[in-house]
């Protein structure tokens, strides 16, 4: 009697299971018919046979007319309020540059209709969720790849997913990724995917130019470093100490809180003291920014704005309680430059922002409902924009052949015009960008503290003049060395005024 | 009849003469050397770190020292709401972190409608109103969403720990995204009054009235609490309650509204926390992991259900927060964290129910 | 009263307990307890509720490890030795409050009994050791008629039933020294005939020790009875000296006669 | 036993097996190499935290840390030029070896550590573990570092992903059998004796933390094993895999199916990766609020309904089904079974589930 029921019980449960199994088994059968079907296992095989890319070649040409666009977003996690901004990105590159309508005005997530490059039309097959990390990432694209089908995905959106994607990419090489605003060097530096390409710079390109102006133009002779103990951490410092130290300054010490800090004095208190150096550079985000710059203050002394750098988490909007005090502080570029910044491309661009949308909740707004341009003229959605004028202009190359082969060498020659600066690819495949160094200063109106562009360092490449390749170190605690070295771009820095580069 | 069958592990420690005992004294005796050690370390050698030996800097001893005991005050607030629920209820409250972040998120709201602005806020705009009033609309916000919470998730399945934690733990996850959708992803942060924003000389160390304020808020709220649990009814059947359960159902004491007005208290302890927390370190997604994480930590060492416990707890993991970074030799500072493994390891050696817990 | 003076034999003496103190704070539940018991005695412990019977049992069992004072068992100190070490002298209790594993089957928890004093605890083999094993947990089964209960799950077990493998597991480890507390609380009259022809019938050789308030159930069984009363001893000799003892009458039968 | 082959659970079970077995021939690669292969991972893992729940009464979040553990020792033995990590380069069986090894070391110290704590400290304990094992893997740069190990690849005659597959199918069903014939060991029914009364367990003669300790080694073994399939199937391991939102997924992965029953495990694992792929693609499902990224919420009020109504999860929703069907069918009504596992969902309704019990059984703790 106990026989039959507990394995009736399993009977069931045992039947349920496979019920499901069949159900879905099946279900994804449809989906995936041919000629996605060929595609999708070739590209799972790949997975673990990365070594016979090449026979793929062939496979792949037989009858791809659509491109089949997937999005790395990411809706949870510290940058999940960004989610809406990495769609607007790419709707609005298409919605200016392929014939795009947006469905909705008043939401990104709904995607758009009628994108169409050359007659061939872009349709978006999946947004991916990202929360920060490179396991789920993985998993977000590989759904986008394996199960939707996508032969071009734009994204992700931080630095430890760009890796994990890069890596996806080299085993995927008939699905084309553009980066979306991954900030580690990684991906392209190390990792090297042919099918991997990136329309804007990274955490040590974004700090180029601070290092030289800091040294040569404020004095800073010795400097003292404090970032987050984590690769985009590393990565900042690393760009801010090839610079510095390569324009003859000397880092004195580097101070690495954990991530996840909440008691910052002990790590303020390692830092030497304001008379002890010229100055600091901060790359601490999140609840950091604030709270380590408030253990300084506790510790070392009220802050005194020309002592003081930042990398790109001094953005006032990402900090938003940053104080008056900090005014005067350099801060290091990102994407998009602050909003000081005017030119007739960059105008139309927000412009364009605005029509396409009445408002958008986006993670600058603090999840707010605000103006589309504001999204816009943030880093994240600009970076996704690049990445969306990049496609297009690939498949315009291409005359709407959206086969991996073409489409990827076109994409490798592409110089993208876009509002902000033209972007140009490396040797691997990274963006050659223009970086926009700004200060914080105190807006006379309102009092607020603002970023105001005071440089624009033209050209900047993620090699720094040959301080990082293939072969050397990933940026790390003590990584790069602080030695003196020549930067291709030192000197030639061109002073912006009032939002205007002097040139 | 049986007066209490297996009691305190304490009876044991008085006999010495045999095998058993030599067992336990080993750890107790490597617990204790440990911290001779220690002690010795930071004094007089503390050989290439940071902050150097104490005999050798003083003030930067002393200043250490503070930060530790200051930073133990906020440690305190938050796992006392979180071990005054277990003491009394036995139940584990999970979303102790959540109500802390949600706390914090409504106080710093409050704090910005009240200035009128929401950034570049500096303390000297802030009075102290414009400090408490958002902390107590914060704790009471928490404390309400608490006792829903309890009210109709927890009340009727008291006593079934692991499910009650594994409940809370589910309302965690889903407040974490909410949250996330409400109030945006980026760090926020609550300003302290004007007033209590100095900065004095200790051995010529520069150090911030603020954290003196934040333990002396810590201070009252633990003097207030310790009123309330000695000096009131409720707080006597509470007591009561912690040291026999069923005791006070044989009184006829009405249990149920004593473990709301608990849950309630404990839930304003973590939204008192969530304020002070948001002043001190700013708020953001993955703050509740970090405050539950805190909270358990110290409970651990200090013992489920005692408020002497969390005292202790939050003195001790407050120290090696704040001395750990400094006193490690420098190439290993950055192992810093991973010191408060070592602590739980050795507390749980010697007393695997924390300093001041009783077994269940 | 000199504990020698009421050592009913100069048999050999299993257990042992020198001026047992078992205090709990500020509470003294055990104050001062003597006691010698020689090989194949049945001795029942009486007292009001609160008296410290069952913290005697634990502290000889070693669930708890007495404040002050020694036990001895079969001549070696055993004062702080865990419980765990125990069963090897041939000690075997049971609990006031039936403890068995209510997810287990009767079968299975007999054989834990017997598996707990043979070692080989940690097996993940069934040897043919095991087989034999088994079958001592089938005859212990027998002897506290569960044997039809073998395969029932023991939460699945009326209160009775749960008191009867409550003995059978102290009997099934084949134990020299039996403590058993309160086994017949709970119990109907019937059970309680089958419990007292069970004790009545163990072996010459094995010691017992009885909790028990049913005094009916006790005095038929034993063969020399301890009164105590907050935690000390008040009175000890015989069934019929106690039933006739003045002070016994008093503190105890006085008040739970009926019992 | 001879019946037992014949018998309809027998019978479902090798035709789920049977069916698994030749998926890779009717499913899609996605669905096998993606949904599939990751079900049976994340169940293997979740297995471990089922097995200790249900015969040690022990509610462990320290599972997918050792789970971690394991990949990442892994990739430090086995890669040569990575960017990060030992690079030890040793021959990939011999990283398994020691990968396996390292897992269940830490294991053992770690359930050693905790042997003398149960039910909700040990909950809370092991959560303090998994962080700490996250900052470990976070901070420590020679093994690892916050951008974790990449570019790891499976032992040579897994070279393709249905092998991958057919692997992690193996080891699901070994892991099952291995727990399941565990639990009928003097062994494993000692471990639940101890879960029912650790005191009386004591008074038998059984030292009670050394079976913790060991059936945690056991679990630690086993999620190492889960550990490697992973890293092999997802090409990388980093300090954030092992961080704390995982780690409450693994628990909701067990929680989802029934915390205790083994089988659960897989089924909560396929209804978490399922939903998780699947959910979001569903018409219309945006219109009531579920999109991607409000997922968490969906997820979190699942776990909450099922411990809610029903603390045993999936499966003891299906046993309770089944269970009322037979009732329907039969006049049979009366309490049968023998193990604890195979019945306690015939109680759910009167009795709380097994993981419960243990923390509410015993009032008292043994002595040391």
């Amino acid at each position: 009697m106990k026989q039959a029921k507990t394995s009736g019980r399993r009977l069931v449960a045992s039947s349920l299971f496979a019920l499901a199994l069949i159900v879905a088994a099946c279900a994804d059968d449809d989906a995936d018919a041919p000629p996605g079907l060929d595609d999708s296992e070739d590209a799972v095989d790949d997975v673990d046979d990365a070594d016979d890319a090449d026979d793929d070649v062939d496979v792949a040409d037989d009858g791809d007319d659509e491109v089949r666009l997937g999005i790395l977003g990411q809706c949870e996690g510290p940058f999940g309020g960004f989610h809406e901004d990495t769609v607007a990105g790419v709707a609005l590159a298409l919605v200016n540059h392929a014939g795009a309508t947006v469905p909705s005005d008043d939401t990104a997530l709904d995607g758009w209709e009628g994108a169409e490059v050359n007659g061939t039309p872009i349709e978006l097959v999946g947004v991916g969720c990202g929360d920060d990390t490179p396991d789920r990432i993985l998993a977000e694209v590989r759904q986008l790849v394996e199960q939707n089908d996508a032969n071009v995905v734009i994204g992700p959106l931080s630095g430890d997913e760009g890796i994990a994607v890069a890596e996806y990419a080299l085993q995927n090489p008939d699905v084309t990724f553009l980066s979306g605003i991954a900030g580690s060097q990684e991906p392209t530096l190390e990792v090297q995917a042919p099918n991997f390409f990136r329309f804007h710079g990274e955490g040590a390109i974004w700090n180029a130019g601070l290092g030289d102006i800091l040294h040569n133009q404020e004095g800073w002779e010795t400097a003292a470093v404090i970032a987050d103990d984590y690769s985009f951490g590393h990565t900042s410092t690393a760009g801010f100490v090839a610079e510095f130290c390569g324009v003859g300054g000397e880092v004195t010490s580097r101070v690495f809180p954990p991530l996840g800090t909440t008691d910052y004095s002990s790590y303020i208190a390692q830092l030497p003291d304001p008379d002890e150096v010229d100055g600091y550079f901060w790359a601490v985000g999140g609840t950091g920014t604030q709270a380590a710059l408030e253990a300084f203050v506790d510790a070392k002394g009220d802050l005194t704005g020309d002592q003081h750098a930042g990398n790109l988490f001094f953005n006032p909007d990402l900090a938003q309680a940053l104080g008056p005090d900090i005014a005067g502080a350099y801060v290091g570029g990102f994407a998009s430059p602050p909003g000081d910044v005017q030119m007739p491309a960059i105008d139309e661009y927000l412009a364009s922002a605005d029509e396409t949308w009445d408002s958008l909740p986006t993670g600058i707004a603090g999840g707010e409902r605000a103006d589309a341009s504001a999204a816009a003229s943030f880093g994240f959605m600009y970076g996704y924009y690049s990445a969306g004028v990049a496609l297009v202009d690939g498949l315009a190359e291409t005359g709407g052949d959206p086969s991996p082969e073409p489409l990827q060498s076109a994409l490798g020659g592409l110089s993208v015009e876009l509002p902000y600066g033209d972007i140009a690819l490396d040797d691997n495949r990274s963006g050659i960008v223009d970086v926009f160094i700004s200060r914080l200063t105190v807006d006379d109106e309102s009092g607020e503290v603002v970023q105001e562009t005071v440089a624009l360092i033209p050209e900047v490449d993620q090699t720094f003049g040959g301080t990082f390749g293939a072969d050397t170190p990933a940026p790390s605690r003590d990584f790069p060395p602080c030695e003196e070295r020549d930067l291709p771009w030192v000197g030639n820095a061109i002073p912006v005024e009032d939002g205007v580069p002097q040139q | 009849m049986s007066t209490a069958v297996g009691q305190a592990p304490q009876a044991g420690d008085g006999t010495a003469d045999s095998k058993r005992s030599v067992v336990y004294a080993l750890p107790k005796a490597v617990a204790y050397a440990a911290a001779a050690f220690v002690v010795v370390w930071v004094l007089f050698i503390a050989g290439d770190s940071p902050a150097g030996p104490a005999v050798s800097n003083p003030g930067r001893f002393v200043v250490t020292l503070l930060d530790a005991i200051t930073f133990a005050g906020l440690l305190f607030v938050v796992a006392s709401g979180f071990t005054l629920i277990f003491g009394l209820m036995r139940t584990v409250n999970m979303a102790h972190g959540s109500l802390f972040l949600l706390a914090a998120f409504v106080a710093i709201n409050v704090q910005h409608a009240m200035l009128g602005k929401s950034r570049n806020i500096v303390a000297d705009e802030v009075g102290i109103l414009d400090w408490v009033v958002p902390m107590l609309v914060g704790a009471l916000v928490a404390a309400c969403v608490g006792l829903i919470l309890q009210q109709l998730f927890l009340r009727w399945n008291q006593g079934q720990e692991l499910r009650q934690a594994l409940i809370t733990l589910a309302i965690t996850v889903i407040m974490a995204d909410q949250m996330l959708n409400h109030f945006g992803g980026l760090a926020l942060r609550m300003t302290w009054p004007g007033s209590v924003t100095h900065f004095i000389e200790i051995l010529g160390q520069r150090y911030a009235t603020t954290r003196l304020f934040m333990l002396a808020v810590a201070v009252l709220v633990g003097a207030l609490l310790w009123l309330w649990l000695n000096r009131t009814r409720m707080g006597l059947v509470i007591r009561a309650g912690v040291d026999d359960e069923t005791m006070v159902r044989a009184l006829g004491i009405n249990i149920t509204f004593v473990f709301a007005v608990t849950f309630f208290v404990g839930a304003f302890l973590a939204g008192i926390g969530g304020a002070m927390g948001a002043s001190f370190a700013g708020a953001a997604t993955g703050s509740d992991g970090d405050w539950l994480l805190n909270s358990l930590v110290v409970v651990i060492i200090g013992g489920l259900g005692s408020i002497k416990g969390a005292v202790a707890g939050s003195l001790l993991y407050g120290m090696v927060i704040a001395f750990a970074p400094a006193y490690l030799p420098s190439r290993y500072s950055f192992y810093a964290i991973i010191l408060t493994f070592v602590l739980l390891a050795v507390v749980l050696a010697v007393r695997p129910y924390g300093l001041f817990g009783r077994p269940a | 009263m000199s504990p020698n003076a009421i050592m009913s034999s100069d048999r050999e003496q299993v257990l042992r307990l020198r001026s047992i103190v078992m205090a709990f704070g500020r509470l003294f539940a055990v104050n001062g307890v003597d006691l010698d018991v020689a090989k194949g005695e049945h001795l029942a412990i009486l007292g009001p509720n609160g008296a410290g019977k069952t913290t005697l049992f634990n502290v000889i069992s070693g669930d708890l490890t007495p404040t002050r004072g020694t036990v001895m068992i079969k001549g070696v100190d055993c004062t702080s030795l865990p419980s765990r070490r125990r069963p090897r002298f041939g000690m075997a209790r049971t609990y006031q409050k039936a403890r068995s594993f209510p997810g287990l089957s009767v079968e299975d928890n007999l054989y834990l009994a017997v598996v707990g004093k043979r070692g080989r605890h940690l097996s993940l083999w069934r040897s043919g050791t095991d087989r034999s094993w088994r079958e001592q947990a089938r005859a212990a089964a027998e002897t506290v008629w569960l044997t039809e209960e073998l395969a029932t799950p023991v939460s699945d077990l009326s209160h009775g039933q749960k008191r009867q493998l409550e003995i059978g597991m102290a009997v099934a480890t084949d134990p020299d020294i039996l403590l058993l507390d309160e086994p017949a609380s709970g119990l109907s009259r019937g059970e309680r005939e089958w419990l007292i022809e069970l004790l009545s019938d163990l072996g010459a050789d094995i010691t017992l020790l009885l909790i028990e308030h049913d005094m009916d159930v006790a005095l038929r069984v034993v063969d020399r009875v301890m009164v105590m009363a907050d935690g000390q001893q008040i009175a000890a000799g015989t069934p019929s000296e106690i039933e006739h003892d003045p002070v016994v009458l008093q503190t105890y039968l006085g008040t739970g006669a009926s019992a | 036993m001879t019946r037992q082959l014949r018998s309809p659970t027998t019978i479902a079970f090798v035709a789920v097996v049977a069916l698994l077995v030749v998926l890779p021939a009717i499913g899609s690669s996605f669905f096998v190499n993606f949904i599939m292969t990751r079900t049976l991972i994340l169940g293997l893992a979740a297995a471990t935290i089922v097995f200790l729940s249900a015969y040690g009464g022990m509610v462990s979040l320290a599972q997918l840390m050792l789970f971690g553990t394991a990949g990442f020792m892994f990739g430090n033995a086995v890669l040569e030029a990575s960017p990060r990590g030992l690079n030890l380069g040793w021959a990939p069986w011999t990283a398994v070896v020691f990968a396996l090894a390292v897992a269940t070391a830490i294991a053992f110290l770690l359930g050693a550590l905790s042997s003398r704590t149960t039910g909700i400290y040990f909950l809370m304990l092991t959560l303090v573990y998994a962080v700490i094992g996250y900052n470990v893997f976070a901070q420590v740069v020679p093994i690892s570092g916050p951008s974790g190990i990449t570019r790891i690849t499976p032992p040579p005659p897994i070279t393709q992903a249905t092998h991958l597959y057919y692997a992690a199918l193996l080891l699901s069903i070994g892991g099952y059998v291995v727990l399941k014939l565990v639990a009928r060991t003097p062994f494993g029914l000692a471990l639940q004796g101890v879960r029912d009364d650790p005191v009386r367990m004591a008074s038998l003669g059984f030292r009670v933390p050394l079976h913790r300790a060991l059936a945690f080694t056991l679990a630690g073994f086993i999620a190492g094993v889960a550990g490697l399939l992973n890293v092999w199937w997802n090409g990388q391991i980093d300090p954030a895999s092992i961080g704390i939102s995982p780690t409450l997924v693994l628990l909701i992965v067990a929680v989802i199916g029934g915390i205790s029953h083994l089988e659960g495990a897989w089924l909560g694992a396929f209804v978490y990766v399922a939903a998780n792929s699947y959910l979001r693609a569903l018409p219309f499902v945006d219109r009531i609020g579920i999109t991607e990224d409000r997922f968490n919420t969906v997820i979190g009020a699942l776990v909450l309904l099922i411990m809610v109504l029903s603390p045993e999860g999936l499966s003891g929703v299906i046993q309770r089904l089944s269970n009322e069907g037979r009732r329907r069918f039969s006049r049979f009504s009366s309490r049968d079974g023998t193990g604890r596992v195979d019945t306690s969902g015939d109680d759910a309704g009167e009795s709380p589930v097994v993981m419960i019990d243990s923390s509410t059984s015993p009032p008292t703790e043994e002595r040391k």
